[in-house]
């Protein structure tokens, strides 16, 4: 038994836990799934378990390429993005330390074994959700702390930490021999699946935000900006505001400011602010 | 806000009190999330303090406490503090006796409010604040350098907490009133500047981060140019736009889930890749 | 007689008439004056004619800067364009094969007898135009179509075909004499005047578009955009896209949307969408 | 529409004749253009398919129809083929015995419409469309290539091609309806923004196709400076812009005709030269 | 004596005084405080009186960068710009001709004597100003004339000339002493300085426009276009001013036109102007 | 207008007499300035030659002529020559005897008017104008040359003397009609128009004018990277972004005044400097 690795495998693992969307114990989805959970993150959490900081975040720097724009929406998500994260860097790190090897990794982990635990657990859940209504009914206080929070965590700490810890203990001379093996067309449309992966999750949050296809027009205006103006997000995000704010004074020029709008004096637009925005 | 003097029991929430609801939502939102119920019986989880304040003796008040707040709910967690807010001060009148709030009103205010706030929070959280956070985490992390995750650690809990605290202030402060002003005309003015600003924004994000390139030569006289070259000469990043694009029209035309897309993007992959177009 | 040479003068004559803004025969304008009778593609037909596409596509480029802003609004152009292409083009490929020399050639052609040539067939036009016309009142079937289409067809090709057949034809030695004793001074204005000329399509249609003085700013705008910011033709036709849809939309939160805003609700957005533009 | 099951003859047109009156119109429209009719009476040409239908049995009524469709008519004829559909179901009305529509009203219709559409269809097509492909297509050209002619014979033709059908289809299926829409408030709201968008587009095409320098050389110390280099340094285009502004100024506001224009042009041109400046 | 000096130090002397915001001399603030009163212009003029016409305007670039953003509003100043350029300037002329060290004396001379001087007067012109009064009161134009403009005059003449010829006649030696002691700290801390001091100007006039804020997200535009898209600043008022239009069509569309927008024909388009704006 | 004919004695301000009414002003506005009164009196010297013509012999209409433009007055003196015009034509009526007008009227005219002019103007004229033409002037400086100062020289007294005529000549020509004008609705639009043409200019300034950058060096595994360089790799000109944002919120929310907030910005600098952060 390799006793690092085993240490390491575990470590991987809790994160892996801890990172989870459904796990709750790092102030909930903030510390948790938004951050422990990106790609970037666990790049250097894995580097710092396996002992090099600098390939660690080479390889979390790759595979967030793939995911930045992975979405969890109404409780889908496009990629189980915590298992892509630490079984794709994780057992990368364990073997080749190559990003291009992590972004297969985690792309294969994340739309294949984690989509499916992610998706049995989020079926399963429905029987603990409905223990803890009838706790509810019955005034059961400990059964709604049990049925709503220490029992699913059992079960989510299960289904994350010891596949993950797994893949990587076990995984790491099979990934190897694979990777002798495995024909290089396999890798190059794995690579190029990983350019086209974040459009899945762009289409996901323009299915949420575009409902007139006209509006595609803001869309494609921020495309531009970047695409041929060189411009930063940040400067994008700037930009945006600006029109947005633009519209959101437009639209309230109309109906029920319209009335009153003689009476708003100028020394009044303090107050006048209040009512509008912020 | 009934009169306090009047009578000696009903008290406000202490701050303590308050803060207890704050960080149970916060903590625990999506512990034992569902399909069926999503963040469901999290609520009674939150409001079991609201319980032993005001209805100790009154386990019948107590159960409908529990039970009004086992139903299904979803929202984006981190906005959705502000509901929280909302519900917070509504339940601290009920508890105080103020006959004037029917304790229906959380469960429709919870109701009407969960499905615009998913739809904005989504989009400033997942679709503006990460990817931004994450680009510039990106920039500053090239060669491998630790200092881009520790940034976005950094940047992502004092912004997503302050957002987590804001809202929930907001919310409380407002209570009752928040209703009109979060389903009136003014609300919708709001939801559509954000609208606005993630479309531009997403825009911006898909230029950036989906990378798809193709690698045919094509003849010129007796020389090749890379057909990505002449693309590039008059429409940077046409290849993504057409990608996202097509995502898109599959999910909001077609109606197909992530799973099915991403499917068929592999499927795009490969056949580009054995065609030798991509 | 030059055999080849009359041949090929032939058939950039019939080119020439084929590519008129009044010659039915390529699907009206669409593939003729707006797709044959561009410089562009007359130099790849002349290019093609004489053999050297690459020559004949370098004339047709430099001719096509020239002619770019072009316009025919009313029946009235601001330069014959199929003569300017035809000749200009045809007779610097029959000669020297010199872009500058075929911009030379297509200006002052296009400029002096194609004008003429132009003005005079749409004055003479009312001849026929009037016996179609009495031929519709006695339901002449024949005469009408022969009034509008066949003599008109016969005219029009007699006098683009054959000057253009002709000043290829006897032009190139005249050509070749002339370029040596034409002074310095004379292509250096013609040149010049080649720059210039651009401003007068340009100015023929602001002067359509442009009703206030203070709409100068959209105009002024543009110019920005492309002379300071660098942004290609492609970049700017998006933002000037959404400045134009947020115009729309602004124009549109007055008057008639205004007492129903009320009654339009999320969940008709569709609807609404239709009465408003697309 | 009135009701078909009622009497026998009244038959709406057929798919072929509607093919057949779109090919008439979009073929022939400015076949035998003159300044007095434009394009006039090739409206009764291509409305014969309705004669030949509806009034083969009554030679007054197809006199009449033939007759009010042989007036003056001046329109942009690509885009024009909406009135063309809007005309096809009143004429088909009016041959179906439909008494509330009087004969006047497709000449009224033609007259109030050709207007604003000669506006709109110009300065998109020619103004926008046309220049933005040409522009692409002589960025492709570049040292000679064919690709540059051929990708503009392809676009052009299925996009402008699409717009004609499109148009058509649209103003057949508004039909009478179409009326209140192209005249009333919304229509000028979207000829409106059509101004707008061209605008912009335009300033930005006179910036990339005029091409005017000055060869002046200032004395900068003992070394010398071109003067156009100064100009670049804080206005880049500046002669270009004063350029079109005063052409646009003799035309706006002298009312020049383009063939005057040319000569000041030209004369500008040499004066230029000769002096040394340009 | 040294005579030369004696006669360049009167000249700068003089030019401080015409120069300065209360000197009518050169058409009020026009030629006087806004075009000799700006350091590049004092530098020309200080490199003419000292023989070198190029160190004089490096000595101007240099300060009028620092003093770009100054304003003088309300009867405040944050610097006295004039005191400031001949003093700086002209010093640093008599001396080393070093732009940094005309930096550092304009700030120091403006930031301390300058703004000294410049208060008291200002205060002390109340005096003035009250006997002036009188003398509307009581007719005497004489003592209008006398108290309204000579007398202050001939005080911001002696206030202003003689101070600053006093400093470069006097100051020559002790500043070429100083600046062999004055430790590099303190330079830097100027140096520093000079950078900053813009800020001040840029914040007043925030100060003065910005009334909610929200509208920072101008102001950030404004910031953005030029930090991050590299504009200039004449691109940029272009783009501001387009902006500035929009928004007032957009405040236009509310109100007063509102009911009358259906008899705004298109025809009225020019009297609807005036009423307008321009 | 009175009726001229009816009585001898009443004559309109002859062309002369109007010249000098701006000529004093404009000359003299601030030649006693104090915080006191400001403009003050300067009104009463520019109005004498009104009191020449109608008071001769009325030596108490003359008084209150004087003593009624002798109060407080501010605004920004440029732009303030529309002022200047509204009252000459205001005093010329009351001169000519027109009872409708109270010689109340220009005081109170004055006094409504002066606020928002001096915003405007300040922002236009030393927020734009100014600044714009300087760094295009100083672009042209770069190297020493003359050419900088020069073209500013021209270009300012060009422009702000063709402002000064325009606003006086449009405020006479205005007359009392001005004030609805320049007071409702419609001045608020203009107002605002131009607050946000400044708002977004200023931003633009702050960025290009502001210059501080940090010194510090950041470890990156063996090498050290400027802590500027990650800066502007994410963030371009954050520091001066930083720094005019403190400065405006010292000045809008502490409400200091420009010495304390030099003061401030000083030590920033001295503390920045020793500590080795800038
Ligand atoms: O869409 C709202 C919300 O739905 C679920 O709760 C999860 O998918 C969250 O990540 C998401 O924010
Ligand atoms: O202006 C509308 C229309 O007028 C005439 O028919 C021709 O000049 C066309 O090219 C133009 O589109
Ligand atoms: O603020 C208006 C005006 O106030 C004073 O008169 C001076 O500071 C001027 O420079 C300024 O323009």
């Amino acid at each position: 038994m390799n006793g690092t690795l085993f240490i390491q495998a575990c470590l991987v693992g809790l994160l892996s836990y801890l990172g989870a969307v459904d796990c709750p114990w790092m102030y909930g989805v903030v510390g948790g799934f938004y951050i422990l959970g990106r790609p970037l993150v666990a790049g250097l959490m894995c580097g710092l378990i396996f002992g090099d900081v600098q390939a660690g975040v080479l390889c979390g720097l790759a595979v967030q390429a793939v995911f930045i724009a992975s979405m969890h929406t109404g409780g889908t998500s496009n990629t189980e993005i915590t298992y892509a994260s630490y079984g794709g860097i994780g057992l990368a790190m364990a073997t080749t330390q190559n990003p291009a090897i992590a972004v297969t990794l985690a792309i294969f982990i994340g739309q294949t074994f984690g989509l499916l635990f992610y998706n049995l657990r989020m079926a399963g859940f429905s029987y603990y959700n409905h223990k803890a209504e009838k706790a509810c009914r019955e005034l059961d206080k400990r059964g709604l702390i049990m049925n709503q929070i220490v029992y699913p965590q059992i079960v989510t700490f299960l289904v994350r930490a010891v596949p993950v810890w797994a893949a990587i203990y076990f995984g790491k001379v099979a990934v190897q021999r694979l990777l002798d093996v495995v024909p290089v067309t396999i890798t190059d449309i794995i690579t190029v699946l990983g350019g086209v992966l974040p459009a899945l999750g762009i289409a996901m949050l323009m299915n949420m935000l575009i409902k007139k296809k006209v509006e595609l027009i803001y869309f494609c205006f921020g495309f531009v900006m970047i695409a041929f103006a060189h411009l930063s997000t940040v400067a994008l995000v700037f930009i945006a505001a600006l029109i947005a704010y633009l519209i959101f004074n437009m639209s309230g020029h109309n109906g029920q400011n319209q009335d009153d709008s003689s009476k708003v004096a100028v020394d009044t637009a303090d107050e006048y602010e209040d009512k509008d925005l912020f | 806000m009934v009169d306090e003097a009047k009578t000696k029991t009903p008290k406000r929430l202490t701050k303590k009190e308050l803060r207890s609801i704050f960080l149970r939502y916060g903590i625990m939102t999506e512990s034992a999330m569902s399909y069926e119920k999503m963040h469901g019986a999290t609520w009674a989880y939150s409001y079991m303090p609201v319980g032993e304040k005001y209805y100790k003796d009154n386990p019948e008040a107590y159960k409908r406490l529990l039970t009004r707040h086992a139903v299904f709910y979803n929202t984006e967690p981190q906005t959705g503090q502000l509901v929280n807010g909302i519900v917070a001060s509504l339940e601290e009148q009920i508890g105080m006796g103020n006959k004037e709030i029917d304790e229906n009103v959380p469960v429709t205010v919870k109701a009407s409010l969960m499905g615009p706030l998913a739809g904005i929070g989504d989009s400033v959280m997942q679709g503006i604040l990460i990817p931004t956070l994450l680009s510039i985490a990106m920039g500053l992390s090239k060669g491998g350098s630790a200092l881009g995750p520790v940034f976005y650690i950094v940047a992502y809990a004092v912004i997503a907490t302050a957002i987590t605290i804001i809202a929930f202030r907001s919310g409380y402060k407002l209570g009752v009133s928040a209703i009109d002003k979060l389903i009136g005309e003014s609300a919708k003015r709001i939801t559509n500047m954000f609208t606005v600003l993630g479309m531009i924004v997403i825009g911006g994000l898909s230029a950036s981060t989906i990378a798809v390139t193709t690698t045919v030569k094509i003849p010129f006289g007796d020389k090749t140019k890379g057909l990505q070259e002449i693309l590039d000469g008059f429409f940077p990043g046409l290849l993504p736009l057409i990608l996202v694009l097509f995502t898109w029209w599959l999910i909001s035309s077609k109606h197909y889930g992530p799973t099915k897309v991403i499917l068929i993007l592999t499927a795009v992959a490969a056949i580009g890749v054995l065609i030798g177009f991509l």
